[in-house]
């Protein structure tokens, strides 16, 4: 089946974006198509390749980045809740005036336009939150 | 195939008026899986809460219950692997947070 | 077309969580879906009229609910369990709202392709 | 200066453990101070909670209840600066979230 | 020396609001201040024992609350009723608590110079 | 009076960082002394100058960046909550082998001794809160 992930939980305040790579990884080892991984909402701090973990603690942001690359999954960050969360990339952080990204390589912002189109075409749409 | 939703929950009894929300949206044919501190529901504290549910089937995730040191007999436990079947074996997922 | 339910939870303001999910209805309805939005526990308190966000430096959110239509967003539904228990009367909210028993709430997601709580 | 607790509140009606906790804590000579998405504890449907509360005097912080559109001749709405003066005449604030 | 109280509302794991509670708490023992620790609502399930959290990756909370007492924490304490809505017995607990009640949670916040809540 | 102001609140994800500064700026204009700003939790996204906010909507790091640089205030962001949430300097990002920084200048990062020092210092202790 194809599936859309849709991650909205932050890595640190909420366990949802580590329950969503475990269901990911889960599907991927069941034979399933993942469509795209759409970071939303508090989410976006998922993509943060600035977050630093101490050695014996997991790196969510890394594990993505991992993930992503390994099975060359699609994976878009939604560029309006990002920016305003200090999710960037160069070209973003230039149009404010300012400098520095912070963005996972393996991930591209993009408008919601993208979680929808995804979301269509996927036979399943799974949602992981956060707290609210 | 009969027209069902997996809905997941994913916080504890603190959070009454989520359960509130999602025992109104679920249907006989639905299945819940309880998941992170959702797994809290699982006690036997909550026991009738769950019971009330007009619902189907009732699991809960085993690693977060595992993680919380929650031992619960009565509700099936599913790996990873079967939270994904279970996405498969319903039309759609709702996901309460 | 698919036909797609947002849900949404959360009071205006207090978080960015309900102009999250009507930032998703609305792009849902530009890509020519079928979205119906529907209000439960405090989120039915964006509804509520006369609302003047200016001191507290944010947008209108009652505003933005009211544009929904004009994007095709038609479907607008509060369950009515929480506007009953927060005493909110057709005459308090700022536009009309489809209010949906618990049987109503059930039908209404069995009918979705898919549904996304924000 | 008799011993004084400010409390606040940011969380709506939802939440409602939240607001049972902060009940508990309570004491007759405290204060509550609604703020942020708590100003809709101000609201009608919630008087009687409200009054159940032992405590001394509740107010509310007036950009957020105009920002909702929460009219409430019953609770005192402060300003920023009253605010501030809340949190002097207390002996200690605790906030609810 | 200050009299600091840490209260935390949030149970382990689903976030880190128990963990930074704990830390918090850890510091000002450190910073040789009289810290309480005070568990309410979904905290008291951080007191279960039997916590095996390696399948998710974290770190075991009721081992990390368990050496509270080795840092001078000396004040643990919770809430009777969230305990009792939660079925929870001092048997089922990995270290023994104080069990207050409402009067007691009020005199102990009454107690303290200031109060924290993460 | 002399206040510590504890940020604990998301400023995209709730209100609190807002009404923080709000505060903030009314007790310096009662004439009361800022002991320290003290970022924890997810408030320590609110020191992520990487933040961009559209022209007609408020940028929460910026406007702390601003008032604290004005008044010259202290400013200390939790280190261990920041670096696992990717709000870092220079040095911490090549401690761990990346590059890269996203902390506001006006704020140094340190351990939570900093806001047990302040606040046993300080007559009144101040936390804004999140969403839990």
């Amino acid at each position: 089946m194809k599936f859309t992930i849709v991650v909205q939980a932050d890595p640190l305040a909420s366990q949802g974006s580590e329950t969503a790579l475990r269901f990911t990884r889960a599907a991927l080892a069941a034979g399933h198509q993942i469509m795209r991984i759409f970071f939303y909402s508090e989410g976006v701090h998922s993509a943060n390749r600035l977050a630093l973990a101490p050695q014996d603690e997991a790196c969510v942001p890394d594990q993505w980045q991992q993930l992503i690359s390994e099975h060359q999954l699609d994976a878009v960050v939604c560029i309006a809740a990002a920016v305003r969360r200090g999710v960037v990339n160069e070209t973003e952080t230039r149009r404010y005036g300012k400098t520095g990204s912070s963005l996972i390589d393996s991930a591209e912002l993009s408008g919601l336009g993208q979680l929808i189109a995804a979301s269509v075409d996927s036979d399943r749409v799974v949602t992981f939150g956060g707290h609210r | 195939m009969s027209d069902r939703t997996l809905h997941t929950l994913n916080r504890g009894p603190q959070s009454l008026s989520l359960f509130g929300s999602m025992r109104d949206a679920i249907s006989p044919r639905d299945s819940l899986l309880l998941i992170e501190d959702g797994v809290y529901w699982a006690t036997a504290a909550y026991a009738e809460m769950l019971a009330g549910l007009n619902c189907d089937k009732i699991y809960q995730l085993a690693a977060d219950a595992d993680a919380r040191g929650i031992q619960s007999d009565r509700i099936e436990p599913v790996d990873d692997a079967g939270f994904v079947s279970l996405t498969v074996s319903h039309q759609r997922t709702l996901s309460w947070f | 077309m698919s036909r797609l339910l947002i849900i949404s939870r959360q009071a205006p303001y207090g978080s960015s969580a309900a102009r999250e999910a009507l930032e998703l209805a609305l792009a849902g309805a530009l890509f020519d879906q079928q979205v119906s939005l529907l209000l439960l526990d405090d989120a039915v308190f964006q509804l509520v009229a006369g609302q003047n966000p200016a001191a507290i430096q944010q947008k209108n959110h009652g505003a933005m609910l009211q544009s929904l239509p004009m994007y095709d967003v038609e479907n607008l539904y509060a369950s009515e369990r929480s506007l009953n228990e927060r005493g909110l009367e057709p005459s308090d909210l700022i536009l009309p709202v489809k209010s949906l028993s618990t049987a109503e709430i059930q039908k209404l997601i069995s009918e979705q392709d898919k549904v996304f709580h924000v």
